[in-house]
C-alpha cells in the first residue's frame, strides 16, 4: 500500500520538478520566471483542447504518445520511491525497465516518421542514434551494480545487506557512475548540452522536433511521459546518493524529494551555464559517460575481490 | 665379336650425334634408317644371345626390315610430299644440341657406372648408348619444330629403349616380348603419325608444329 | 571364353569399316549389346579367360570392364542419333574405330600380363586417334597430333618401366609368368631398386594416358576436339583403363613393401592434377575443355584417394565409377549443346532452360553430380576420401585437396551458370531429342541408383580390388 | 518416430505432386498447400508430443551401401528445431499460394514447390540425423535444394550472382564440415555420433573450429555471411522466409549439436562463439542500417540475430566450462528461444517485404512510403514483426534477449572471466538500440509518411493467403511475448540435457518468466485503459485534419521526406572503420543552385576484404600459371621428361 501511495505521489509530483529547472534558469537569466506549477497548467490546458491531425498520418501517429506515456509510467513502478519498496519488483526487472523505455522511444520515433516531415525525420534519426549510445552506458552501470550487489532488480540495488550507496565501500566508483548517470539523464531527457528544449530552430532540435505535429491531449501525454522519465532518472540518482535511512517514512520521503529537487536544480544550473553542444560532438559526450562507467566496471574487480 | 659390337655401338652413338647436328630432313631420314638397322642387329652380337634361338633369327630380319626400310621409306615419302628440305630455326640450336648430346653421353656413363648391376663390358657400353639415344630422342622432340623431326625423335626414343632392353635382358623371353612391343609401337604409331602429318601438311601447307599452337589454356 | 569380350567388337569393328554406314550403325548397337551381355556373363562367373597367362578376371579389371561396357552401350545409342545431325567424312571408319576402341579397352581391363597390358593401352591410343581426327578441322588435327605424340612418348616410357619390372624379377631370381597375378605373390623377392624405377616409368607412362598433371597436356585438347560421343568415351572410359595400369603397378609396389613410396607419388600427382585443373578451369572459354580439365581433376582425386589408401581407396574406386558415369553424361549433354548452338564457347551459350529444357536439366544435374552433391555418388566418394585422408594423417595434403575442390567448384559453377542461365544471341540450330537426352539421363540415374543401392557383387568386387593395396574400412 | 517419418513422406508427396499436375495451376498450388499443411501439422504433433512425453531410444536406422547406415534419432534438441521447421514451412507454402501468381510460369512454380518440399524434408532429416554421414547427406541436400530455390528467377543477373555466391559458400562450407567429420573419424574410427566425446581435447578444438567454419557460413556468422545479403533478396519471398527463418538456423543447430557431442572442457569454445556473436551482432545490424533494400536489410538483420543467438550459446558454453550453471542454463535457453523467435518474426518480416515488393514493385525503401494506409494488414503485421525483432517487450524477441541478459549478468559473478560477459551485455544493449533504429527506419520510411513514388502510391493489399500467413505469425509473436511460459519450459527441457544446467531449479526461470508475462499483461492493460481514457478526452472535441506542418516551408513535396539513407547516415558514419560507405555528392553551385544529387552506397567490408586479400592474390597466382598450357608440344614433352627426372632424383 505504501508503495502504491509513493508511486501515486511520484506520478503526481512529476510535473512539479521541471518547474524548478525553469526557475533556476530564470534566476540565472536574471528573470522572475514562470510559476512553479506551470507544467500542471500546460498539461491541463492541453487536455482540454482538441487536436489537428496531418493527412499524412496513420494510426501509428495516434498510438505514439499513448505508448510513450504508458512505458514511462510503468517504468516508475519498479523504482523504490522515497524508501518505499517498489510496486513491482523481481529479479531482472532492470532489463525490462530499460527495454520499456526502448519501446516508448520506438513508438515516438515512428510516430514522428509518420508525419512525412523532414524535420521530424531528422529529430527521429538523432534520437535513435544518441539513445543507442546512451544504452551502452546504462547497461554498463547495471554491470557495475550487479558486480557490487549481485542484484538485478531496482528494488534490491538499494536494499539488503550490501546496498548501493555512494556512502558505502565502493563510493569512489559510484561517483563515476553518478557523473555518467547524470550525463545519461541529460541525454535521455533531451536537456542542454545535448538538446535544447527551448530553442526555436527546428533544425537543431532532437526531441521537441519529433513532437511538432502532436497537439491537444496527445501532446499532454507526451509531456507527462517526459516528466516521468526525467523523474525516473532523477530518482535513480537520488537512490544512490541518499545518505541517511530514516525510520520514519515521511522524513525519509522528505529527504528523498529534497535531494531529487537538488538534482533538478543541478540540471537547471547545467542548462544555464553550459552551451548546447554541436550535433557532432554529442556522441563524444555520451561516449565520455560510457568511458567513465567502463572504467568503473573494470575497477570493480578490485572492489569485489 | 666383341669388337664388332663396339664398332656398331660407336657408329650408333655417332648417328645420334649426327641427328642432333643435322638440319636436312632427308639426311635425317637416312641416318635414322642406318641407326635402325644397326640397333636391330645388336642383339645378334651380344654374348648372352650366342645361342641363336629361332625367335631371334625370326625377329631380327623383320626388325631390320621395318626399322631400316619400311619406316624410313614412309618418312621419305612424307618429306618428299611436303616438299620441305630443312629444319629452320630449331628451338634448341644445333650447337647446343650437339653439346647436349655429348653431355648426355657423359651423364649416361656416370649413371651406368652407379647402377647396382654387374654388367659385362660390352653391356655397359650398350646401356650407355641406349640411354644416350633415348635422351637424344627426347631432346629432338623437345628441340625441333618440324613434325617430321619429332617423329624421328620418337624413333630414336624407341631405339634407345630397345638398346636398353637388350643391354639389361637376362632372360631370353624378356627380349622377345620387348621386341614385339616395340615393333607394334613403331609400325602403328609411326603410321598414324605419318597420316596425321600428311593431313597437317594438307591443312596448313607445312609441317611446322609452331602452327599447332591454337589449343591452349 | 571371356576373350570374346574384345575379340567380338574387334571383328565387328574391322568388318564395319568396309560396309556402308547404315550397317555400321546396326553393327555398333549389336556389338555394344553383345559386349554388355558377355560382360554380365563374365560377372556372373559363367565365362572366364582361356589364355590365363595373359588375361584374368582381376576385380579391378572387371569393375572397369563393367563400367566400360555399360557406358559404351549408352554412348552407342547416343551416337546413332548424333551421327544423323553431323557430317563426318568417313562414318564407317568412325564407327569401326569406336568398336576397335571398345575392343582395346576391354583388353586393357582383362589384361594380366605386363606386356599385354602395355600393348592394349598403346592400342587404345592408336585406335582412338582416328576418332578425333575425323572431324578434320585444323584444331582437331592439332589435337590428334598432340594426343598421339605425347601419349606415344608416355607409353614408350611405360614400356621401359615394364621392362624394369621384368628386370627386377630377373635380378630377384624369380621365375614366374609375367602376370600381375603371379608377380603379386612373389612381390617381396623382386629387386626393390629396379621395381621402384619401373614404377616411376610406368607411373609416368600410364599417368600420361590417365591425364595426371604435368603429363596431362594432351587431354583438354583431345577431349575438346573429338566428336562428343568420342569425348565421352575418352573421358569416361579410357582414363579408367589407364588408371588400371597405374593401379596394378601400385598394387605390386604395395605387395613388395614399397607402398609408402608409390602412395606418396600418387598423392603428389593427384594433388598437382587437381591444382592444374583448377588453374585452367577458371576463366575457361571452351566448355568441352572445361570438362576435360574436370576429368584431370577427377583423375587427380582418384590418384590421391588410392595413394591415401584405407577408407579413401574405397572412395577412390567409387569415384572412378561415378566419375565415368557422370562425366560421360556431361560430355553427351555438351554434344547436344554444341549441336544446338554450334559453338564450344561458354560465352555464346545461354538461356538453356527455354531453348533446351531437357538438356539443361541433365547437364545441370550432371554438374551438380560432378561437384559432389547428393544424391549423386561422388558425394560419398569425396567424403570418404577426405575422411580417409585425415585418418591417415595427411593433413596438409587434404587441406590442399579441399582448397582445390573449392577453387574448381567456384570456377566451374561460374561457367556452368553462365552457360545455363546467361543471355545469348545465338539461335538453336538443332533441336534436342529424346534419343540424345535419354542416354545421359540414364547415366546420371545409374549414379543415383548406385548411391542408394549397390549390388552386393559390385560391393564385393570393389572390396576385393582394394584389399590388394590394403584398403579396407576402418583402415 | 513413425508419425514423424509419415509426416516427412506426406510433405515429400506434396512436393512431388505438382510436378505432375502443373498444367492446372490453381489446383496444383492448392493441393500442395493442403498436403504440406497436413504433413507439417503431423510433424509438429510428433515433435511436440515428443517434447511433452519423451520416448527413450527413438532411433531408427537403415543400412546404406553395405557399410554405412542412415540413422535418425529424435531427441529433445531435434524436436525443438523441428518446431520452427514444421511451423514456418506450411505458412510459407500457404503464402506462396498468392505470391506465385504467374500462370505462365506454372512449370517453374511446380519445380520450386518440389525443391521446397525437398528443403523442408532435408532440414527435418538434418535435425534428427544420428551419424555424421546422415548429417552430411541431409546438409548437402538442404544446400542444393535451397540453391535451386534461390535461382528461381534466373533471368535476373543479380539473382544469378547471388545463386553463384550461395553455391560456392554452400559447397565450401560443406567441405569444411566434412573436414571436421574427418577429424572426428580419424580419432574415433567410426561415423557414429556415440563416441565423439572420447576424443582428445586438442583434436576436439580442431574439429569444432572446422565445423564452426562450415556451419557458420550457413548460419551467416559475420565474415562468412557474404552470400546471405545477396541470396535473400534474390530468392522469392516465401523462400527467403524459410531460408532466413529456418534454414540458417540449421547452422546454429549444427553448432549446438556438435558442441554437445564433443562435450569439450575448455573455455575457448565459449570465447570463440561469444566473439563471433558480438562481431556478427553489431556489424550485422550496422550493415542493416546502411542498406536500403528491404530484403537486403532483413538479410543483414539475420546476421545480427545469428549474432544474438551465438551470444546466448557462447555464454552457455562459457558457463559450462567455468561451472557457472546459471549462466550456462540461461545462455543456452536464451539462444535457443531466440532461434525459435527469430524464425517467427524474420519469416513474418520477409513475407511482409514480399508483399510490398509484390504490390509496389520495388524493395528500395527510399521509393516506398505510406503503405500503412494502402496495405493495412501487411503494415500492421510488419510493425509487430519490427517491434519483436528489436527485442522490445511485450513481444517475443524480448523474452529471449532477456534470458541471454540474465545469463550474462550471472556470468559477471564469476571472478576472473567477467570481461566477456560484460562485453556481451554491452553488445546486446548496443545491438538492441541499433536494431530499434534500423527497424524504425524500415517501418518509418517504407510504411509511414507519404508515398515517394507512383508505384508506392498505387500499391494495394495483398492476397488473402499471404495475409493469413502474416497474421498467424504476428499473433505468434504476441502470444510468445505475453505468455512465454510454455515456450521457455520447452527450451529448458532441451537445455536440461546438459549435466550442468540440470542443477538450475526450474522454479527460477518459471518465476522469472511469469514476471515478464505479468509485466506484459500489465503493459497491455494499462495501454488499453490509457487508450480508453484518451478516447474519452477526445470525445466531443474538434478533430481537424490538415497537412503536416512544414515549419514554415510553403511548398512541401513528398520528396522532402527524410529518406532511409539520411536517417541512418550518422549512425553508419559512427562505425566508419568497420563499414565502408561511398558518398557521391555533386555539390551546390551558383547562387541559385540547380539540380543536385547525393548518393551513398554501403559496400560490405567482409566481402571486399575477402575479395582483396584472398581471392585476388590467389587468382593472380593462378593467372600467372596459365602459361603452363601454352600450346607448344615441345614444352609438353619437356614436362614429361622433367617429371621423370624429378622422380628419379627424388627417389
Amino acid at each position: 500500500m505504501e508503495s502504491i501511495i509513493a508511486y501515486g505521489i511520484a506520478l503526481l509530483a512529476a510535473p512539479l520538478f521541471p518547474g524548478f529547472i525553469l526557475k533556476v534558469k530564470a534566476f540565472f537569466a536574471g528573470k522572475k520566471g514562470p510559476p512553479l506549477l506551470i507544467k500542471y497548467y500546460t498539461v491541463l490546458k492541453l487536455f482540454r483542447k482538441g487536436s489537428v491531425y496531418s493527412t499524412s498520418t496513420s494510426f501509428v501517429f495516434r498510438m505514439g504518445p499513448t505508448v510513450s506515456f504508458v512505458t514511462a509510467a510503468m517504468a516508475l513502478l519498479f523504482v523504490p520511491i522515497a524508501g518505499a519498496s517498489p510496486v513491482l519488483s523481481f529479479h531482472g526487472d532492470v532489463i525490462v525497465l530499460f527495454y520499456l523505455f526502448g519501446l516508448g522511444r520506438f513508438f515516438t520515433v515512428i510516430a514522428a516518421l509518420d508525419t512525412a516531415s523532414p524535420f521530424e525525420g531528422m529529430g527521429a534519426a538523432r534520437e535513435v542514434y544518441f539513445a543507442t549510445l546512451a544504452e551502452a552506458t546504462t547497461f554498463s552501470i547495471l554491470v557495475i551494480f550487479f558486480r557490487l550487489n549481485g542484484a538485478l532488480s531496482f528494488g534490491e540495488f538499494f536494499a539488503g545487506t550490501n546496498p548501493i550507496t555512494v556512502w558505502g565501500g565502493a563510493g569512489a566508483l559510484l561517483l563515476l557512475v553518478i557523473v555518467s548517470l547524470f550525463m545519461v539523464l541529460l541525454t535521455e531527457n533531451s536537456r542542454v548540452p545535448v538538446d535544447d528544449p527551448a530553442t526555436h530552430l527546428e533544425l537543431t532540435m532532437i526531441h521537441e522536433v519529433m513532437i511538432l505535429d502532436h497537439s491537444g491531449p496527445d501532446l499532454a501525454l507526451i509531456e507527462l511521459g517526459a516528466f516521468f522519465k526525467l523523474l525516473f532518472y532523477a530518482a535513480f540518482i537520488t537512490c544512490i546518493v541518499q545518505p541517511l535511512q530514516f525510520t520514519s517514512p515521511w522524513l525519509h520521503a522528505l529527504l528523498f524529494f529534497g535531494i531529487m529537487g537538488l538534482i533538478y536544480v543541478a540540471v537547471g544550473i547545467t542548462e544555464s551555464i553550459t552551451a548546447r553542444l554541436k550535433m557532432n560532438l554529442v556522441p563524444k559526450f555520451i561516449l565520455t559517460s560510457f568511458a567513465l562507467v567502463f572504467f568503473a566496471a573494470i575497477l570493480t574487480t578490485r572492489v569485489v575481490s | 665379336m666383341i669388337h664388332l659390337t663396339d664398332v656398331i655401338l660407336s657408329i650408333t652413338i655417332l648417328s645420334v650425334l649426327l641427328t642432333l647436328g643435322s638440319n636436312r630432313l632427308m639426311a635425317l631420314v637416312k641416318i635414322i634408317a642406318l641407326q635402325g638397322v644397326l640397333v636391330s642387329l645388336t642383339p645378334l652380337f651380344m654374348e648372352h644371345h650366342d645361342k641363336l634361338t629361332g625367335g631371334i633369327l625370326f625377329l631380327t630380319p623383320i626388325t631390320v626390315a621395318i626399322k631400316g626400310l619400311v619406316i624410313p621409306a614412309f618418312l621419305f615419302f612424307a618429306v618428299k610430299k611436303a616438299s620441305i628440305r630443312r629444319e629452320i630455326e630449331p628451338i634448341i640450336s644445333y650447337h647446343a644440341s650437339l653439346f647436349a648430346g655429348l653431355a648426355m653421353i657423359l651423364v649416361s656413363a656416370f649413371i651406368v657406372d652407379r647402377l647396382p648391376l654387374n654388367l659385362p663390358g660390352s653391356h655397359a657400353l650398350l646401356l650407355i648408348t641406349g640411354i644416350t639415344t633415348l635422351a637424344a630422342g627426347l631432346l629432338l622432340m623437345m628441340g625441333r619444330r618440324k613434325g617430321i623431326t619429332q617423329v624421328i625423335g620418337y624413333l630414336m626414343l624407341e631405339n634407345g629403349i630397345y638398346l636398353i632392353g637388350t643391354a639389361l635382358a637376362r632372360e631370353v623371353h624378356t627380349l622377345h616380348v620387348l621386341e614385339f612391343g616395340i615393333l607394334l609401337d613403331l609400325l602403328a604409331g609411326v603410321m598414324i603419325m605419318g597420316i596425321i602429318l600428311t593431313n597437317i601438311n594438307r591443312a596448313f601447307d607445312d609441317m611446322d608444329t609452331s602452327l599447332l599452337m591454337r589449343l591452349k589454356d | 571364353m571371356l576373350e570374346h569380350v574384345f575379340l567380338l567388337p574387334f571383328l565387328i569393328g574391322v568388318i564395319v569399316m568396309f560396309l556402308p554406314a547404315q550397317y555400321g550403325r546396326a553393327g555398333l548397337i549389336i556389338a555394344a549389346a553383345l559386349h554388355l551381355g558377355l560382360t554380365l556373363m563374365g560377372w556372373m562367373g559363367k565365362l572366364s579367360p582361356v589364355t590365363t597367362g595373359y588375361f584374368s578376371t582381376a576385380p579391378e579389371g572387371m569393375l572397369v570392364l563393367l563400367v566400360t561396357s555399360f557406358i559404351f552401350m549408352l554412348i552407342a545409342i547416343y551416337t546413332l542419333s548424333y551421327l544423323r545431325e553431323t557430317e563426318l567424312r568417313n562414318e564407317p571408319v568412325f564407327i569401326g574405330c569406336m568398336l576397335l576402341f571398345l575392343a582395346t579397352m576391354s583388353m586393357v581391363a582383362l589384361a594380366d600380363h605386363i606386356i599385354v597390358l602395355w600393348v592394349a593401352i598403346e592400342a587404345t591410343t592408336l585406335v582412338s586417334a582416328p576418332l578425333i581426327l575425323l572431324s578434320h578441322s585444323k584444331a582437331a588435327l592439332e589435337a590428334t597430333w598432340k594426343y598421339v605424340m605425347i601419349c606415344s612418348v608416355g607409353i614408350a616410357l611405360a614400356l621401359l618401366g615394364s621392362f624394369f619390372i621384368v628386370l627386377s624379377m630377373d635380378l630377384g631370381g624369380v621365375r614366374v609368368p609375367l602376370t600381375f597375378t603371379s608377380l603379386n605373390t612373389v612381390a617381396k623377392s623382386l629387386d626393390p631398386v629396379w621395381l621402384k624405377a619401373g614404377f616411376i616409368f610406368v607411373m609416368i607412362g600410364y599417368g600420361t594416358k590417365m591425364g595426371l598433371a604435368p603429363m596431362h597436356t594432351w587431354l583438354p585438347d583431345a577431349h575438346s576436339q573429338a566428336p562428343s560421343p568420342a569425348s565421352a568415351l575418352l573421358s569416361g572410359v579410357l582414363l579408367n583403363c589407364a588408371f588400371l595400369g597405374v593401379y596394378k603397378v601400385h598394387t605390386l609396389m604395395v605387395n613388395a613393401g614399397l607402398g609408402s613410396y608409390s602412395s606418396n607419388v600418387l598423392m603428389g600427382f593427384g594433388l598437382l592434377s587437381m591444382f592444374i585443373a583448377g588453374v585452367f578451369i577458371r576463366n575457361q572459354h571452351d566448355y568441352k575443355r572445361m570438362l576435360g580439365y574436370s576429368s584431370i581433376e577427377n583423375m587427380g582425386i582418384i590418384a590421391f584417394g588410392i595413394g591415401v589408401g584405407g577408407l579413401a581407396s574405397y572412395g577412390a574406386m567409387l569415384h572412378l565409377i561415378h566419375h565415368s558415369l557422370i562425366k560421360s553424361s556431361l560430355f553427351l549433354s555438351a554434344g547436344n549443346i554444341m549441336l544446338a548452338y554450334g559453338t564450344k564457347l561458354v560465352n555464346k551459350v545461354g538461356k538453356m532452360p527455354s531453348f533446351l529444357p531437357k538438356t539443361f536439366g541433365v547437364f545441370f544435374a550432371g554438374f551438380v553430380g560432378i561437384s559432389g552433391f547428393p544424391p549423386f555418388g561422388m558425394f560419398l566418394s569425396e567424403v570418404l576420401i577426405i575422411i580417409g585422408a585425415f585418418r591417415a594423417g595427411h593433413y596438409w595434403g587434404i587441406g590442399f585437396f579441399i582448397f582445390c575442390l573449392i577453387l574448381i567448384f567456384a570456377a566451374a559453377s561460374r561457367l556452368v551458370m553462365r552457360m545455363c542461365f546467361g543471355d545469348t544471341e545465338e539461335t538453336i540450330q538443332v533441336e534436342e531429342n529424346l534419343m540424345r537426352v535419354a542416354p545421359s539421363f540414364l547415366l546420371l540415374l545409374t549414379s543415383i541408383v548406385l548411391c542408394v543401392w549397390m549390388p552386393a557383387a559390385l560391393y564385393d568386387t570393389i572390396q576385393n580390388a582394394i584389399a590388394m593395396i590394403g584398403g579396407a574400412f576402418n583402415g | 518416430m513413425d508419425t514423424y517419418l509419415f509426416s516427412l513422406v506426406v510433405i515429400l508427396v506434396g512436393g512431388i505432386l505438382p510436378l505432375f499436375t502443373y498444367k492446372k495451376f490453381t489446383v496444383m498450388k492448392a493441393a500442395c498447400v493442403i498436403i504440406t499443411a497436413i504433413g507439417s501439422f503431423t510433424g509438429l504433433y510428433a515433435a511436440l508430443s515428443f517434447l511433452i512425453h519423451p520416448v527413450e531410444n527413438a532411433v531408427i536406422s537403415w543400412p546404406w551401401l553395405h557399410h554405412f547406415e542412415i540413422a535418425l534419432q529424435m531427441d529433445a534438441m531435434a524436436a525443438f528445431f523441428l518446431i520452427p521447421i514444421f511451423f514456418i514451412c506450411p505458412l510459407a507454402t500457404l503464402y506462396s499460394f498468392h505470391y506465385m501468381h504467374h500462370e505462365k510460369q506454372s512449370g517453374k512454380t511446380a519445380i520450386s514447390y518440389f525443391f521446397s518440399a525437398v528443403l523442408f524434408v532435408s532440414m527435418a532429416l538434418l535435425t534428427t540425423a544420428n551419424n555424421m554421414l546422415t548429417f552430411a547427406l541431409a546438409w548437402e541436400i538442404m544446400s542444393l535444394s535451397s540453391f535451386f530455390l534461390v535461382v528461381f528467377d534466373f533471368r535476373n543477373k543479380e539473382t544469378r550472382k547471388a545463386g553463384y555466391l550461395y553455391f560456392i559458400f554452400a559447397q565450401a562450407g560443406a567441405l569444411f564440415l566434412f573436414a571436421a567429420f574427418a577429424v572426428i573419424y580419424s580419432q574415433t574410427g567410426t561415423l557414429s555420433f556415440d563416441s565423439i566425446s572420447a576424443m582428445p581435447e586438442n583434436m576436439k578444438l580442431i574439429a569444432f573450429v572446422l565445423a564452426f567454419m562450415g556451419l557458420g557460413s550457413k548460419a551467416g556468422v559475420f565474415p562468412l555471411h557474404i552470400w546471405l545479403p545477396h541470396a535473400h533478396p534474390a530468392a522469392p519471398s516465401p523462400v527467403s522466409a524459410v531460408m532466413s527463418g529456418v534454414m540458417i538456423k540449421m547452422g546454429i543447430f549444427g553448432i549446438i549439436r556438435f558442441y554437445m557431442l564433443l562435450a569439450p572442457a575448455g573455455e575457448i569454445y565459449g570465447q570463440i562463439i561469444l566473439v563471433a556473436g558480438m562481431i556478427s551482432g553489431i556489424l550485422g545490424v550496422v550493415y542493416a542500417l546502411g542498406v536500403h533494400d528491404i530484403k537486403r536489410l532483413l538479410a543483414y538483420s539475420s546476421v545480427e540475430n545469428i549474432g544474438i543467438i551465438l551470444l546466448g550459446l557462447g555464454l552457455g558454453m562459457l558457463g559450462v566450462a567455468t561451472g557457472n550453471s546459471t549462466m550456462a542454463a540461461f545462455g543456452f535457453a536464451g539462444g535457443l528461444l531466440h532461434v525459435f523467435n527469430h524464425s517467427i518474426f524474420k519469416s513474418l518480416l520477409f513475407m511482409g517485404a514480399g508483399s510490398v515488393i509484390h504490390k509496389a514493385g520495388t524493395g528500395k525503401i527510399n521509393e516506398l512510403g505510406g503503405l500503412m494506409k494502402t496495405m493495412p494488414v501487411t503494415g500492421k503485421t510488419f510493425l509487430v514483426g519490427a517491434v519483436s525483432i528489436s527485442g522490445l517487450p511485450p513481444f517475443n524477441g524480448f523474452v529471449s534477449e532477456f534470458l541471454i541478459y540474465y545469463g550474462a549478468f550471472y556470468g559477471l559473478a564469476h571472478g576472473s572471466s567477467f570481461l566477456l560477459p560484460m562485453l556481451t551485455i554491452i553488445s546486446l544493449a548496443v545491438i538492441g538500440g541499433l536494431a530499434a533504429s534500423c527497424f524504425t527506419k524500415l517501418v518509418g520510411v517504407a510504411f509511414l509518411g507519404e508515398p515517394r513514388t507512383e508505384n508506392a502510391a498505387k500499391a494495394s493489399e495483398c492476397g488473402i493467403a499471404m495475409r493469413i500467413s502474416m497474421v498467424v505469425l504476428a499473433l505468434s509473436c504476441i502470444v510468445v511475448g505475453v505468455f512465454p511460459e510454455p515456450f521457455v519450459h520447452i527450451v529448458f527441457r532441451v537445455v536440461s540435457g546438459l549435466p550442468i544446467a540440470a542443477t538450475v531449479s526450474p522454479t527460477v526461470f518459471i518465476d522469472l518468466v511469469r514476471n515478464i508475462s505479468l509485466v506484459a499483461v500489465l503493459f497491455l492493460g494499462i495501454l488499453g485503459i490509457t487508450m480508453l481514457l484518451r478516447k474519452g478526452l477526445y470525445s466531443g472535441k474538434p478533430m481537424a485534419k490538415g497537412p503536416t506542418w512544414g515549419c514554415g516551408f510553403t511548398q512541401p513535396t513528398v520528396r522532402m521526406q527524410y529518406t532511409g539513407t539520411s536517417y541512418a547516415m550518422s549512425i553508419v558514419g559512427f562505425f566508419r572503420p568497420f563499414i565502408h560507405s561511398e558518398n557521391v555528392y555533386s555539390g551546390i553551385q551558383k547562387i541559385f543552385p540547380g539540380k543536385t544529387t547525393y548518393k551513398t552506397k554501403v559496400s560490405d567490408r567482409a566481402e571486399s576484404a575477402i575479395l582483396e586479400t584472398v581471392v585476388k592474390p590467389v587468382f593472380w597466382v593462378l593467372d600467372k600459371l596459365r602459361w603452363i598450357q601454352h600450346g607448344e608440344i615441345q614444352l609438353y614433352i619437356a614436362y614429361i621428361v622433367l617429371a621423370i627426372v624429378i622422380l628419379l632424383l627424388a627417389q
